[in-house]
Parts: C-alpha cells; structure tokens; sequence
C-alpha cells in the first residue's frame, strides 16, 4: 500500500480528500487556484472543484486570514494558505487575537475550524525576509495548536486531522521539504495528532527535532552510530501541544538531552523543550540539556554564510560528542 | 411602515439609551469593569439598520456593541449579565462588555481590535455566497475603523467576489480624541467605495426613518446579488470614547453647537465623576430620540400616553435586567476551560 | 534630589527632555498629541512641540510603524507609540521584517533609530483582545531589543537611552505600572540599559521577574522574609538582550530558580530564561528550575477569573516554600 | 529634453536588458541564489521615472529592483556582486537580489514583503516634510501590492500630512501568476488614489519619454508643496515572476498579441531549461526598447552607429560587472556580524 511520493504530493492528496469529503472545506490564498500554488500543493484542485472552493487571493494576508475565521464562524472548514510563514506576520492579528480567542470569549459559542498553512524554514539564499521560522510566534497562544510535519505520512495524516478539528490549528510546513520524497500508506491507521514519534531508538542521548531538523538529526544519529554512539531520535510533530511524556521517557532513559532547532535559540521553541524537560527530569540528567540552533543573526543571503548560520549534520554530531564527553565528569 | 414596527423601533431607542446610561451608572458602582464603550447619541444607526435586516442575516460588531445586541433581540438581561462578568451573560462572562456573542441570532460578535470587523464579515459573505443562500452579513465599523488596512484589502475582496456584505460606517466624526480632518484625508467615508467600485451612499445617522430606509434600500440590492455596498450614517456620540475617557477634547463650541436637552442623559451625567460636564451631556442637538419622536407626533403616531408607557415599559427592562445580572452566579474556572474546549469535542490530541 | 513621580510621568520627561535635546527626535501615534496619550505619557508634548513632532495618526499600525522605519532611515529618531502591544500584532511586519533586519540586510548601511514604545499586560478586565504580554515575540528577533522597565527610575533612563541608541528598540511598559509611583531622581547616572538589577538581596532562591511581576516578587519575598526565607528578587529590565551574568552569579549562590511571569508559560519569556539558567547553572541548582506562570487560557472579563489567571503574591509565596520544601530531598 | 540626456536613457535601457538576461543566465549557472526578479519588458518605467528625478531624491523599491539601482546610478558590478553574495555587493553579500541598498545614493533599499515600500516611503516623506527640505521620495510598487493594507493606510496619511512622496505603479497586470482583473475589483490601480484625494493619473509604461514626462510632471507638483501623487504605469513583463516561474499560466493567445521581434531575448532564453518559450519570449509586442529606438530614429537622434556603439558598451559593461562579482571575495562571518552591529557603535548593553 506504500508508495513514495513527494510531501508536497501528500499535502495535495490530503485537500483533494477533504474537499471531496465535505463540502465545507476550501482552500484559499495567493495564487492557489489556477497558478496551482507556489509549491504545488493545490495543483489540480481549482480544476477539480472550481473557483469557490480553490480561492486565489489578493495580496492581503490580513484580511484573507480573516476572511478565514468568518468563514469558519458560518460553519465552513477553510484551509487558509499564506504562502509563507514570512508574510504570515500581517496575519497575526487575525490567528492569534481573532482565530484563537472567539471561542473563548464567546463562552464557547462557536468553534473555529479554521486551519493555516504555510512553510517556513531557510531555504536556499532567499535571505533575512524571508528566511524565517518564526514558530515560536505561534506557540505563547492558548487557543491555538501548531502542528509541524517532517515527513510524507505525516503531512497527509496531520493535514486531515487539522480540517476535521474544530479549534484553530497552524501547520507549518516547510519550503525544503517540500521536495523531498518518502513513503506514504494512505491506508495506514493515523497517530493523534500532536503525538511525537521516536524516529529512532538509542539509549546514550535524545535529540529532540522537528520539521527539516529532524532528517538532519537522523542523519548525525547515523554517522554516531558508527562511533558507537546511539542516540534516541524523537521528532516532536507538534509544536503546541508538545507530547511531553515521550520526551520525558525517552530522557528518562538516555540522561542526556539535545535540542537541535533551525531558528535562533534564544527565545526559541527549544527553549520550551528545554526548560520542560529540564524541570521535568531534572533529576535523570546527566547533563545540562542544550539547544543547538541557528545563530542570531539575520540570516545572509550569501550561501555560505546561510549554511554556516544553521545546524548542519556534523554540527549535531560535534555537539552530541562534547555532551557526552563533557557530561562524565562534571 | 406599520405602526407596530415604528413603536419597536421607538422602544429599542429608549431602551438602547436607558440601558446604556445604566450601564455607565453600573460601572461607577464598580459592577462593571474594562473599558466600557457607550453608545448615547448614536441609537438611530443601530435602531434603522437592524431593523431592516432579516433573522437569517449576520451581524458583525465593534466594542461599542451592547445596543446592536439588543435591537438585534438579545435579552437586556443577558446583555447585562455579561457587562457584570455573569455567568448567564451572552458570553458566560468571558468576554465582557466588547465582546458579545450570540449565535442562535446570528451576532457574530464584537470584536475590539479595530478593523476586525471586515475580514469577519467577508468572510461570513463568503460562506453565503458559495452556498448561494439569500442572506447579508452586515459589518459595522466607525470613522476610526477605516484607515485599518483590512478595510480596503476586505472591500476589494468583497467586490472582487460580488459577497453580500453590507458595511455600515458608524461616523461619529471621533477616533477616541482624534477628530475625522485629523485621521483622514477624505472626510466623507462613503467616497472611498470608489476605490473598489463599491457602490455606497451617505445618510443622516441621527434619523432613524432614513436609516432604515437607506439600508432597506441597500439590503434589498444586495440580495440581487449585485455584491456589496456601503452605507455611512453621520452620528455623534454624547459620551466620551468610553468611561475611562471624559471627552474633554471636545471644544465646548462643538458640543454645544448640538445642544438641546436630554434629560436623562444629564441626571445620570451629574453622578459620574470624571465625565463629560453637564453641559456636555446637554448637547443632544440633533438628538435622535427627540427627533424621532417629534417626528412621530408630527405623523400622529404616538397617540395619548404612548411615549410614556413605553418609557416606562423601558425602565423597567433595564432593571430587570440588571436584577438577572446580579443574580446570575460568577463563572468558574472550569466554564473557563470549557469555553476554551468548546471546539475540542472528544478529539484525542496525544 | 529625588522626587515621586509616577511612571507616566517618568516617561513623559524622558520624552520631553530628549525632544528638547534633539530635534530629529519626533513622537507619533494614536491620540499621542492632541489628546495627550491614552495614559498620559505624552501630555504637554503637543502643545511645547508642534504637531510635526508630537504627531496624531490614524488607526493604521502597520504603516504608522513602517513610518518610523522610513524615517529612521532618513536619519530622524522616530518614537512610535503603540497604543498597546494587542495592537503591535499589526505592526509586526515593521518591527520584525523592517526595523530587525534592514540594518543588517543592507550591509551595514543604514542604523535604524527606531523605538517603538507600547504597554502590555493584563489591566483590569479587558477581556482577551487587550490582556496580552506576548513579549515573547520580540524576543526571538535577532536584530531588535527589548526593554521591560519596572520602575519610573528605569522608565526614565531606559527611554531616553533607546531613543538615543542606533538599533531598533521596543520598550514594554505596562498598563497598571502607568498609575504606580516611585522616586525618580534625575541626576543619578544610568546603568547600562540592559543590566539586568537586584532588587532584594536573599540567599535561599532567586526570583527573576519583570515589569509589574517585580513588585509582586518583591511583596512576597517580604512575606517570606518574615518567615524565615530569604529570596532574592532580579529584576531582568530587560528581555533581549538578558543579563545572564547577574541572573548566574545569584542562582550560584542561591542554588534554586523561579522564574515568574505574567503572560502564559508555555514558550513565553519565561521558558528562554530557565532554559539558559537550566544550561548554566545546571551543577549549582538543588532543584528543578521553575516558572510560575499565567493559566493557559485566553484572559476571561471576569474579574475573578481575570485575578486567579495569573501570578499572585500568595502564589509566589507559595510556589517558594513549595520549591525549597521539596528541594531538600529530591 | 536634450541628446545628452536621451543617450543616457537609452543607455539604461540597454544595459537593463542585457544586465537582467545576463543575471538570468548566470542563475542557472548557479552563481546566483535565492529569487530572483528579472525586470525585461518594464525597462522604460525604471528608467523614465528614475531619469526625472534629483540625486537628493530618494528612491524605494522592491525585490525586482536591479534596474532600478542601476539607473539611479550604482555600478553594474556592484549589483552585479550582491546578486553573486559577494563583499563588494552594495549590500555586502547579506541582501541579494531582492535588498539592494544604497546610502550615498538615496536607494533605501529594495524591499520584499509586498507592502513594504509604502510605509517607509512616507516615513522618508515625513522626515522632508518635517525638515521642509525640497526633496521628494519614489515610491515603487506593482499592482498586485495594492491590494496590501499598507497601501491604503499610508497613502491617507501621506494626503492627509501632505507628504511628497510619488507612488509609482508598475502595473505589469499580473501579482505572479494572478492576473489583475482576478486580484482587483478596480483593476486601474490609478482610480484607487480618489479615495484619498491623491492626484493620479495613468500613462503608457511602455513609452520611456511619455514616462519620463509624466513624472516631471507629478515631481514638480510635489515640490510646490501639494502633497503625494499617484502615477500608473501599464507595462509587462516578458519574463515569469521569477526565475523559479516558467510563466505558463499565461495564455499563448494573449503572449502572442504582444510578439514582435526581441533577438537578444529569444537567445538567450533558448538556452534556459523550463523558462519562457522563445514564442513567449519574443512576446516584445510594445517592447519598450524597441519603441525608444523607433522613436529616436524617427526624430534624427540616433544617427550613424550610435546604437551599435551603445549596445557594444553595454555589453563591456555587463561582462566587466560579471567578472568584477567573480573576483570579489566571500563576505565573512565577521562581515555578517559587523553588518549586524553597524548600529551598535560603542554602546555598552549590559
Ligand atoms: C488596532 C487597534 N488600534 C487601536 C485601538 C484603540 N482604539 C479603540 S477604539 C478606537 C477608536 C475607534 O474609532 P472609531 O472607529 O471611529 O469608532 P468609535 O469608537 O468612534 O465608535 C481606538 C483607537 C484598537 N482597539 N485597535
Ligand atoms: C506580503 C507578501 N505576500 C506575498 C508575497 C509573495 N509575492 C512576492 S511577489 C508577489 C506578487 C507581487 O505582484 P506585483 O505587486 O504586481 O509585483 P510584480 O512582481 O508583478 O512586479 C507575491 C505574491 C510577498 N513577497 N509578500
Ligand atoms: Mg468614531
Ligand atoms: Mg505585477
């Protein structure tokens, strides 16, 4: 039942089934409909459902955002798309103040099943504007989920379970991946949603990692094995909530933790994992839990600095290495 | 018009003031918190437009929005309860004075962020029109409100899209102390529909007949599936920008320049400290009440004691329902979460 | 030499005297002029200065704010005031893709004296919309830095020093510090702007906290005093960049770390500072780094509700003996 | 306008067009990055509006902004080198294509968040007007960034303080790979400027004189004091929205109503894998570089090998500003930082 395919092909086949499922769901945002979108993700979808129900927008992330919380107010299932997690800022107002607070303040009148999706992340030398995470943003957001698929599977399965939810949910997608290929069963049962998943068992250290971070991490995991060191691989899938007891476990058993996260580390969202954790198994580390992250700096167009601004495989592998050495003797 | 819509009508209009003077009374007694927005002066726009809509419309609102609840038949009690932060307010006290909620009568909320509203609205627009239903969505907004940059970017997408939507501009000629020649270049808030093809006219806000008609007229196009229009109704309010502001930018030439007694405004007015002077309050010149109902007598529509029993029926609504208020019981920390939870029904996050 | 004065008014002299001392420094923002500020702290500027400089805009943000970019660009020393950080979502694009990163993006080029000033924080029973700190967003901002002034001592200094710096500065105040006083003493030198101060000498645990947390820190290290427990109280002033030296040196001595915070815990500011303590000072705590923070939920109108959403004096107090009991046998 | 000056702009548009497809093949040899906008088609708009424009005028623009900064006078190698990431890039390596800045200049930068460029526009604006010095700020946009809240928000306030700031449209009908009448109600983005009280007018961006007319024009009325001005340019682009845009969603039929002729063009785009179509690319319809050498020639103004001898310049002048980026050096991660820090100075933080 598996085949691979790209994870822009498992986001387009995740809209193609929801929009053939419910009549609720559309899609909408800057050239989504006839241009097929930025990354391919709705190609074919305005020709299958029409112009209503695969929207192209005007440049106005504020207001179409918006458009996406009344939409969902009138019972619709809109799957917003800003075309990237950059131009997102001119949306804020709409998902955190509007999208993640109607149903409280209405006292629970109204749901929001409203989903935003975008990619974010450094791509290739698209420099400082637009080449940003920016997930921490929407993670200090009660009323609000994040959700951060790293693989095919996961992009299919957790794009549907963000429409059929009825709270507001962020899925952060990103630009690299979506032209990275792997497999997907559509007929594979799906994980909870925010549920983290170990990519990889070991016992001498959890990485923790999301989204393209985790592919890096598995491939340092790989290049420690051969020195004989095995470290656990958990790909958190979520942002908000985080699956903390997978964590906790996994810590619980390897006594050391690493956090590797494309953005700058301070204030980052591995600050959250960090600060958790460390309070959580603060009596099974060995070690000072550490972020490994981008430096702080805008990132620079040039490539060799945008390469040399965020983690890098054998920068995971370098970090792991004086963990461990450093943890023995305190 | 039927008699009986034009006594409504008038009954919304005193109710609207009675019940926002008692709120500001509340609100000195410390009964109600946050910013509290009233809407004295202004009652004729919400009064006509609402009640030229139909119940399978849509309503958008401000913060400044108790009235529009109430013409649009939330019960006063209820509208109140949710001033006091009660548990049987329309937003079981969760969301206060600026953010009413009813679902059941399609209000879809006030919204204090301004220029909130557009985005919303359109996008109710959107659903209608997808759906192909016969409905409106109407959106209002002040004279403030339109230099948000969602007011251009959603009129554009309205008319782009033919959504019926009609945007309903609320000029009270203030942006808290910032006078309409101080916050825009073009005065005349209708002109701007210009810019998106729109078509949009401007009537006189503090007469409640001719708002009414002006939306029946509007509402009624819209419904051709012409697509959206815009409606700017020239009001004032009385009070300052809400009760933590006492006016007081305001030159006494402007305010008087409108003068005319209305009485209750003043009884009230002389008990709050920090308020707009007496004088101030006096300024009811082009009141919409007075006029309205002079206008009724003038058309023999308020026979014998009339305006009285109405008034009376109005006072008390008002304490009725701030009795309900009070007697409703404070919300819990657990209706917290669960106003939260509303949307996560049994879904297994982990 | 010194006087009381409220925190508004520290400001409103800090503005007054660097307006006086240079005049390609100009305010601007909704009511600013006129109307003398929704919190008073430009009153008297517009009649002194001139509407040039002491500038009433419309209800437009986003560009209000990129205004400043622009003339900060053209050499001014723009002062932006937004009427409170609920309102700054709509500004964000100015502050984070502008202001942040054009001095780096053009090379070098161009400074970028810029301050952008606003209150934050819950008040009194504004609901959900105006309830936020979310100055965890400008946190995570390579480029931009962020002052929390806790005092009108600070008010004073930390303004007139980011209107007098070349980098992009936000300075959050808060709404219920406005109304509060202090001395002021006009003649004292300043400290460096973003040292972090210590408010209370104490040896049994440190309590990092700013803006209006500080003082609710400091009651209850009162209250713990009289019974026995000696806490020290940082005052961060400061959220990026933090003064981890000072933070250190205490929890060094003190061995134990609550952090508290208005906002909700979950990725907020208060996360970046246990984890980096959590990180450094991991050999020298006794227990689990903590933070004492908001409930996550949206703020409710409620008044009660609104009170039992965030941080206490009784809570702090509390949490302390809690941490300190539980610290002696993990 | 003298032959001096007609030279210098033909000049421009030369080198604009041989720069672009230049910079487009050495895209797809890997030495430049990220987006990149190319600007063939719309040449006359850059060089008509920049050319009447003062030296203390300042220029912002967007991320398809290398004609732009040429004509306003940074060397080709410079730009040349920032599209490479070199040090010697006017913007050291750290911007690109889309974030080219030039201080001595008065190029505040090329900006790529559609909207941008408004806000600092009137920013600039406002710090001359402040100062009632007698310069004018040149604000470009396209048509699909009208529809950006900032747009609206900042021209009212530029009409309302009376800022002189010239919104320049480049209005090539499309906002990637959405066509106007798709993304505007209004879809001449000129009409838009009414609800501001903005003078405005629109003119044919395939004509350099006609452009470069009109913005003397609105420049000398921004100089008496009169606030902004709006022109709109109607141009196209013959190229995809950027290098990773084959542009197919553009019908043939209309791309052929445009064709004529455009030599350099086709070759160059023959040799591009998933690119315009040499059909597509000989799209020159109006193209702007031919029509200014038709006119010229009509007028007496190119005689013997002027032409020739300019187009042999340009191309020195493009190869030399190729090899002169090769040649520069690798910024450093000192140079990031110190790029960073540049408004530091000697402050001390903590
Ligand atoms: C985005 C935003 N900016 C500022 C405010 C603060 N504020 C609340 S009401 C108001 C004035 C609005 O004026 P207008 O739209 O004319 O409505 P009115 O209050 O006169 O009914 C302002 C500036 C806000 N709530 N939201
Ligand atoms: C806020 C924002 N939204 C979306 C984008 C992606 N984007 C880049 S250019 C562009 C189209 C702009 O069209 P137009 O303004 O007509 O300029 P043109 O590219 O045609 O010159 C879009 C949507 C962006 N850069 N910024
Ligand atoms: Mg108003
Ligand atoms: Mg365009």
């Amino acid at each position: 039942m598996t085949e691979e395919v790209f994870y822009w092909q498992a986001l387009n086949r995740a809209l193609d089934a929801e929009l053939a499922a419910d009549d609720a769901v559309f899609v909408l945002g800057e050239d989504v409909g006839l241009y097929g979108g930025s990354y391919r993700v709705t190609e074919g979808l305005y020709a299958k459902y029409g112009e209503w129900r695969v929207r192209d927008t005007p440049i106005s992330e504020g207001s179409f955002t918006g458009l996406g919380v009344g939409a969902a107010l009138a019972g619709m299932r809109p799957v917003v798309e800003i075309m990237t997690i950059n131009f997102s800022l001119l949306a804020l107002d709409a998902i955190v103040n509007m999208a993640a607070k109607v149903p409280f303040m209405s006292g629970g009148q109204f749901p929001m099943p409203l989903v935003v999706r975008m990619p974010g992340g450094v791509a290739k030398q698209l420099a400082a504007q637009h080449s940003q995470r920016l997930e921490q943003m929407y993670m200090n957001v009660p009323g609000l989920r994040l959700a951060v698929p790293s693989t095919p599977q996961d992009a299919w399965w957790q794009l549907r379970q963000a429409i059929r939810s009825d709270e507001p949910i962020v899925l952060l997608e990103h630009e690299l991946l979506y032209f990275s290929k792997g497999p997907l069963d559509v007929t594979a049962g799906a994980p909870p949603m925010h549920r983290a998943a170990v990519r990889r068992k070991g016992a001498d250290l959890t990485l923790v990692a999301w989204s393209r971070m985790v592919d890096l991490s598995l491939r340092a995991a790989g290049r420690l094995a051969e020195q004989g060191i095995e470290v656990e691989v958990i790909d958190l899938r979520s942002l908000r909530p985080i699956d903390w007891d997978t964590c906790a476990e996994s810590v619980q058993r390897t006594h050391n933790l690493l956090v590797v996260e494309e953005d700058s580390g301070f204030a980052g969202a591995g600050a959250e994992v960090v600060a958790t954790l460390g309070e959580r198994c603060f009596f099974d580390l060995d070690a000072p839990p550490r972020r490994l992250a981008a430096e702080e700096l805008p990132i620079p167009y040039n490539r060799n600095l945008e390469a040399a601004c965020i983690p890098t495989v054998s920068g995971i592998v370098q970090t792991v290495k004086e963990m461990l050495e450093g943890g023995e003797n305190p | 018009m039927d008699q009986e819509t034009r006594l409504q009508m008038l009954h919304d209009m005193l109710l609207a003031r009675a019940f926002e003077e008692r709120a500001a009374e509340e609100y000195t007694k410390g009964n109600i918190g946050g910013f509290l927005h009233l809407y004295p002066g202004e009652e004729a726009v919400a009064v006509g437009v609402l009640h030229a809509a139909e119940p399978s419309d849509y309503v958008v609102s401000t913060y400044r929005e108790h009235v529009h609840a109430m013409v649009r038949g939330m019960p006063p009690g209820v509208v109140m309860a949710e001033l006091f932060g009660k548990r049987d307010g329309c937003s079981r006290g969760m969301g206060g004075s600026m953010h009413l909620f009813d679902r059941e009568r399609r209000f879809m909320g006030g919204y204090a962020i301004v220029g909130e509203t557009y985005p919303v609205a359109i996008g109710i627009g959107y659903a209608i029109a997808m759906r192909k239903l016969p409905e409106a969505v109407i959106c209002f907004f002040g004279d403030g409100a339109v230099n948000q940059g969602t007011f251009h970017e959603s009129l554009n997408m309205a008319a782009l899209w033919k959504l019926p939507v009609l945007f309903v501009c609320e000029n009270n000629h203030y942006q808290i102390g910032t006078e309409i020649h101080r916050h825009s270049a073009v005065t005349e808030v209708y002109r701007r529909a210009c810019a998106h093809r729109i078509p949009a006219r401007k009537a006189d806000g503090m007469d409640v007949f001719e708002v009414h008609q002006a939306t029946r007229m509007a509402l009624d196009q819209i419904r051709q599936d012409t697509g959206p229009y815009l409606l700017e109704f020239e009001t004032y309010r009385f009070r300052g920008h809400s009760m933590a502001d006492p006016g007081t930018y305001r030159p006494k030439v402007e305010v008087q320049a409108k003068e005319k007694e209305d009485p209750v405004a003043v009884a009230i007015a002389e008990t709050l400290p920090g308020y707009p002077t007496a004088e101030q309050i006096a300024a009811a010149g082009t009141d919409s009440i007075t006029r309205m109902t002079d206008t009724m007598n003038a058309g023999g529509h308020l026979p014998g004691d009339t305006l009285q029993r109405i008034e009376a029926q109005v006072a008390q609504e008002v304490e009725e329902a701030v009795a309900f208020a009070q007697a409703s019981p404070e919300p819990t920390m657990e209706d917290a979460r669960a106003a939260l939870d509303c949307n996560r029904g049994m879904e297994v996050l982990i």
